[in-house]
């Protein structure tokens, strides 16, 4: 029955991100190649922290009391994020605060499990963040699959797609174990061993590889930002 | 007109009292509002820590000059209103670079961030800033209104556009002060000072929990961090306009410290306890209430 | 206007207290909260049954290299992966011992996520000593730790008969025992012929009773006896032993034996491989003989059994009484063996017509499995007196339905599974005869430390037979008349010195006189190695008194092989084992001589 | 509900019928048949709400099931249609013209079991899955544990051992063996 020309959907090019011809304002035409035209599609570099060891350390301690987390709840460890901020946990208090898109975030808390169709925003999501930038994996699904380990559209390591920094365990864990994996994050900050987004540039090549085995429409530029 | 030009380090000293200042009020008034939620709120110091952060990040990425410039306009927005309206009344040093008409261009200065910001952030090419603008854009026109009736209703009064003149004009008692003596006009400049603190229930262009962020969205790292640098000085010099034209000005700093603490702890009384404002929600708003005591303001004087 | 001045009053908030929590970071959870995973690895047993249940696939068993492999206990141990672990606590929730819980910590923060990995208890974690946490709630269980329970014969209705006591379970009453068991394995090892336990229980689950034969035959010819009397070992080391009564594996086997008719046991046994030609004799047919055979004759040698008694079954037969082991129990077993083509001569004792040297001249391979069948004696003061009998002796001749003197009243001595047998056979004679039960046991063993199963020694009681424990046994006393009157008995002190060595001291003050008219010695059995005739005992090498075997059960002299009690002891389904053992070692010597030859 | 099932069995020919509550009837019916009742069900006796729409794979049977559960909001009632169709040819007539949020429902049966339904809007849209390359992920032939091994990758470090197997291999010199 299993009838691989008939059920097996090939992944045709969305029309909007085709290249096509348009007429502008001023009744010139203009070809658009909306992957390459709509993006900055530059490879990162590794940046280096200033070469003045006190300077670094001050603002390693500024990044690590000043933690912006992105408002992007990947999976149902979101649920667990929400009471931080309520005056119950009050997460304010330690200097962590959520903002709404990329650019101005820090860190990612990737809350559970991550759908491929989720990891390819997840993945934009990363890259537009401004570097030094940092990954939370929350639970046993981003350590290795948790509960939907053998699910058919869900990864199971977050760390072949993403550089992660710390690993929090439980399933959810609770908010009180989230601020202890964030006041674990600002140890590392502070240590200046969390350079995940240097390490991403590095190994930049493997991640692509990675991501795109599991994201089969790889429909965007190698690198969003 | 000689040029003093003692004037300039004065004015930079004011601006660095006024920096430093704003950075912690805007704390104290959030931990202040914190606890009305009964939480305890950031650390007094966050927001330095904010700042220096920003500054601190290695990668920042643009959109073009105006992009760029959206920040600097909106940061000599903030500075210009500040420099060129006197802090302290009486005193040579902290008069700053006032002038006989600076009442206009401090007007002028309150919508100038705006409008570069505006430009900035549509550069970004992102959606959500461009909802953001149009939004901020909607809402600081309408808020404007009410404070353009009152100051005109209060230039009126005093027959001057010279800042330094009205508060001049109020100085002997309290009861001199403009809010009793002109208190229409001061009721709406102080409903346009609600709309033009960027708290709530006002405050949907650009509170941080809005999923579109508003013009901010595509803004980070340092762009962000001069946003933030005029974020902590714009609310004083608008405080330091309002202080002067409606409640008698400042001798000394400590009186401006605590006139300008209590004109912010007026918007935060308000903010801390409404929900947001949709944009059209706070547009009727003030053209219902605001607008027409402002008319009324200036139809009595 | 309400509306407008009514949430101002939440600014009263800025004098009350925040709500926050004053230091999350160190709060403690719930007393049952289901936090990180703790396991006292001493009560565990490495059953992996809290591998079965996790539906995640988090729990591995693991070899941990400070507890060994012992009976009862894999020597595995749970590693939890808390990259896959939801905290459903299943695991604790269905764990055998009870050693599995949860403590109430939550918080674990790594950067590497290989860490998440631990075996509880035995990589130290914060939380072991932790005292609150989720626990199985007490007296739930997901499996049920009574056994189901088996019809029996009431003492007064068994007393006066040799009618078998333990009736078998019912189809129902068997699937309901057989869901007892968590399919773990451990018992799998303690058998001494690794029957596939957990398997056949699951045959009986699915109701698929011919699966079951054809298990059981794969290494066990002898399951309508072993599904009867024996040892089952296997049942101390189930998991759920742990916190409740063991599955009743043996009756499972028995019921299984008991559900398929004879001809299909038969068929499902099926027929022995193509003739090789070469010839084996086995001298015994009790299990271990028979177990031979029936290897070596499903391999396809020619196999004759030579029995020196009336009927084939050896000390099944003769030693265990018929309520205990029905005779055409034994047959069946018997039979299915004799099926496959194996010439099983009874009344044929070597050494009388046939002498071992003609059996060597004969085959290629002889199997001694002669048994033990001669009782030990206590050699106390009148232990030479015709009234005191062995045990082996008696049951035989009950066995045989030899008439002999029952005696109104009688004292056992021994603790053994033996001495219970002649007890309860004699008291059932008593019955029939006497119309009432005189029979006292006494043994050197307090009750505790008793050889003889637990089930035995309440049967017996209820039977009306006293036991005496910690009694050592002195004196038959005889009256001037040259009759037993009975037995002087001393309590036991301790029975062995302090270094382990058999050396019994008594208490003399504390002396005990059982009036009996008969005293049988039930202290152990010997082999009756007449047979082997002089010149191959000299051959021989023995050792304390019985035949060097090596490990394959091949003693020193090439052709001779040796299996069963006579070797090994006293235990059946050890018998079944050894003579498995023997079979695989002669067909794999017999196999290398065919290649040496072509 | 009862009077509701006599009335339509004799307009419709209506197959097996479980009434599973007072209030809750399942009625299987031909491919054919399911528009025409399901129209009649909508415009004439008040089942207005479609509350859903899905599919059971029984591949035992070669079928794939079809249940559109419609709800009556006056009466409170509900009825689950099921249509049984053959695997190999599953196709389905779409109802988007009678409920717009059906064509969802459609949408999802085609990506997740492959069931088209000729006709319905953004059908072949991808929905949850992006860049789907097996046969649907909720037919019962996919072996989901298989996939997730071959796709993704699993955390090394892992590995189990039988406990029966372990303690034969430790304590086998103990008795006899096969």
């Amino acid at each position: 029955m299993r009838d691989e020309d008939t059920l097996v959907r090939r992944v045709p090019v969305k029309d909007e991100l085709k290249k096509r011809v348009v007429k502008g304002p001023d009744g010139l035409e203009f070809e658009v190649d909306p992957i390459q035209d709509y993006y900055c599609d530059a490879r990162p570099e590794v940046r280096p922290g200033s070469y003045v060891k006190i300077v670094e350390d001050l603002f390693n301690w500024a990044r690590s009391e000043s933690l912006w987390i992105l408002g992007f709840g990947t999976g149902c460890g979101a649920i667990e994020m929400r009471p931080l901020m309520t005056p119950r946990f009050d997460a304010y208090r330690y200097g962590i605060q959520w903002r709404p898109t990329p650019r101005q975030a820090n860190l990612f808390v990737i809350s559970g499990y991550l759908s491929v169709k989720t990891l390819k925003r997840a993945i934009r999501s990363y890259e537009q963040m401004q570097s030094p930038k940092y990954v939370v994996g929350l639970g046993s699904c981003t350590i290795n699959g948790g509960m939907y380990w053998d699910s058919y559209n869900t990864i199971k390591k977050l760390d072949e797609y993403l550089p992660v920094d710390v690993y929090i365990a439980g399933c959810m864990p609770r908010p009180e174990a989230l601020l202890a994996g964030f006041e674990e994050l600002k140890r590392i900050i502070r240590a200046g061993k969390a350079e995940g987004a240097n390490l991403y540039a590095q190994n930049f090549e493997w991640y692509k590889a990675n991501q795109k085995r599991v994201i089969h429409d790889w429909d965007m530029p190698d690198y969003n930002w | 007109m000689t040029f003093d030009w003692m004037k300039i380090p004065y004015a930079l000293l004011t601006l660095f009292i006024v920096l430093n200042y704003g950075l912690l009020l805007t704390a104290l008034i959030q931990k202040i509002g914190a606890r009305a939620g009964r939480r305890h709120g950031i650390p007094i110091w966050q927001n330095y820590v904010d700042l220096l952060k920003n500054y601190a990040l290695r990668t920042h990425i643009t959109h073009g000059v105006m992009y760029y410039l959206g920040p600097v306009f909106r940061l000599s927005g903030g500075v210009g209103l500040l420099l060129f309206v006197p802090s302290i009344y009486g005193s040579e040093m902290f008069s700053n670079l006032s002038f006989a008409g600076d009442l206009i261009l401090a007007l002028y200065f309150i919508f100038f961030g705006t409008l570069g910001m505006a430009l900035g952030a549509g550069e970004s090419g992102h959606p959500h800033a461009a909802i953001g603008v149009s939004r901020g854009l909607s809402q600081v026109t309408a808020a404007e209104l009410p404070l353009a009736l009152a100051v005109f209703a209060v230039a009126l009064q005093y027959q001057t556009l010279s800042v330094t003149d009205i508060v001049a004009a109020q100085q002997g008692g309290f009861t001199h002060w403009t809010v009793f003596t002109n208190p229409l006009a001061v009721a709406a400049a102080m409903l346009s000072f609600l709309g033009s603190m960027m708290r709530p229930p006002f405050d949907v262009v650009l509170a941080p929990q809005e999923i579109p962020i508003g013009p901010p969205t595509e803004y980070h790292s340092s762009y962000l961090a001069l946003m933030q640098t005029n974020r902590a000085i714009f609310p004083v010099a608008k405080m330091v306009i309002y202080m002067n034209l409606f409640f008698g000005g400042a001798t000394s700093w400590p009186v401006f410290f605590v006139k300008v603490f209590l004109l912010y702890l007026f918007s935060a009384f308000v903010g801390v306890v409404f929900p947001r404002f949709r944009v059209e929600q706070s547009i009727r708003w003030f053209l219902i209430w605001a607008v027409p005591i402002g008319i009324a303001a200036i139809l009595i004087v | 206007m309400r509306d407008v001045l009514s949430p101002f009053l939440a600014w009263k908030n800025l004098f009350r207290d925040p709500v926050s929590i004053r230091d999350p970071l160190n709060r403690e959870a719930a007393p049952r909260y289901r936090g990180f995973h703790k396991n006292d690895v001493e009560k565990c047993i490495g059953c992996g049954t809290c591998e079965t249940i996790c539906q995640n696939g988090a729990i591995d068993m693991v070899p941990v290299e400070a507890i060994p492999t012992r009976h009862g206990d894999s020597g595995l141990r749970p590693r939890i992966d808390y990259g896959r672990c939801c905290w459903c606590a299943l695991c604790v929730d269905v764990c055998m011992t009870g050693s599995l819980t949860m403590s109430n910590a939550y918080k674990w923060v790594d950067a590497d996520p290989d860490a998440f990995r631990f075996i509880p208890g035995v990589d130290a974690k914060s939380w072991d000593g932790s005292e609150h946490g989720y626990v199985c709630a007490e007296g739930h269980h997901l499996t049920s730790l009574e056994r189901v329970p088996m019809d029996e014969l009431e003492p007064e209705a068994r007393i006066s008969n040799f009618d078998e006591i333990v009736a078998g379970y019912d189809v129902e009453r068997a699937k309901l025992e057989a869901d007892r068991c968590v399919s773990c394995g451990l018992c799998i090892a303690t058998c001494p012929a690794h029957m596939s336990i957990p398997q056949y229980i699951e045959a009986v689950r699915d109701g698929d009773y011919e699966r079951g034969v054809a298990l059981l035959y794969e290494t066990n010819p002898f399951s309508n006896t072993c599904g009867r009397v024996c040892t089952h070992k296997c049942e101390t080391a189930c998991a759920v032993h742990n916190e409740g009564e063991a599955v009743a594996i043996r009756w499972l086997k028995r019921h299984i034996m008991d559900q398929v008719p004879q001809e299909k046991v038969r068929e499902i046994v099926g027929r022995p491989a193509p003739a090789t030609g070469r010839k084996i004799a086995v001298v015994g047919a009790g299990p271990a003989g028979l177990t031979a055979a029936f290897d070596l004759a499903k391999a396809g040698h020619a196999v004759t059994v030579y029995e020196a008694r009336h009927a084939a079954g050896g000390m099944t037969r003769y030693g265990i009484p018929e309520y205990r082991l029905p005779y055409d129990s034994l047959d069946r077993d018997v039979d299915v063996i004799a099926s496959l083509g194996v010439d099983i001569r009874c009344d044929t004792p070597i050494g009388r017509d046939v002498t071992m040297a003609d059996l060597h001249a004969a085959n290629d391979a002889v199997v001694l499995a002669i048994g033990l069948h001669l009782g030990r004696s206590t050699r106390i003061p009148g232990s030479e007196h015709s009234q005191v009998r062995k045990a082996v002796e008696l049951l035989r001749l009950i066995t045989d339905g030899e008439a002999f003197d029952v005696p109104k009243s009688a004292v056992v001595i021994g603790g053994g599974n033996v001495a219970m047998d002649i007890a309860r056979s004699l008291a059932r004679l008593q019955k029939q005869i006497h119309g009432m039960v005189d029979v006292t046991v006494t043994a050197l063993e307090d009750l505790p430390h008793f050889l003889a199963d637990k089930e035995e020694v309440k049967e017996c009681g209820e039977e009306g037979i006293p036991i005496f424990d910690a009694r050592g046994p002195q004196q038959i006393v005889v009256d001037d008349a040259g009759r037993v009157t009975g037995l002087r008995t001393w309590r036991v002190k301790s029975i062995f010195d302090d270094k382990g060595r058999f050396a019994p001291s008594y208490d003399e003050s504390d002396e005990i006189f059982h009036p009996a008219e008969m005293v049988i010695e039930a202290i152990g059995q010997a082999a009756d190695v007449s047979l082997l005739g002089e010149a191959l005992t000299e051959e021989l090498t023995w050792n304390r008194g019985r035949i060097a075997i090596d490990a394959d059960g091949r003693t020193s002299v090439p052709w001779l092989w040796s299996a069963g009690d006579c070797v090994a002891g006293p235990d059946v389904v050890h018998a079944v084992a050894d003579g498995h053992r023997v079979a695989a070692s002669i067909a794999a010597v017999l196999s290398e001589q065919t290649i040496s030859r072509t | 509900m009862r009077t509701l099932l006599e009335n339509l069995k004799e307009r419709f020919p209506l197959g097996p019928i479980t009434e599973q509550r007072p209030d809750l009837a399942f009625v299987t019916v031909e491919r054919e048949t399911l528009r025409p009742l399901i129209v009649h069900l909508r415009d004439r006796e008040g089942f207005t709400h479609l509350v859903l729409l899905t599919a059971v794979d029984w591949i035992e049977e070669n079928l794939f099931q079809l249940t559109y559960l419609v709800h009556d909001r006056a009466r409170a009632r509900d009825i689950g249609l099921r249509v049984m169709l053959p695997r190999d040819e599953p196709e389905m007539e779409s109802i988007h013209d009678l409920w717009p949020t059906a064509a969802t429902y459609q949408r999802e049966l085609k990506e997740m079991f492959g069931i088209p339904f000729p006709g319905s809007p953004r059908l072949d849209e991808e929905f949850i899955l992006e860049g789907w390359v097996d046969i649907p992920p909720y037919r019962r032939d996919f072996d989901t544990l298989k996939f997730a091994h071959e796709n993704f990758e699993h955390r090394a470090g892992r590995g189990t051992t039988d406990p029966a197997t372990h303690m034969r291999e430790r304590m086998g010199t103990q008795g006899g063996s096969k």
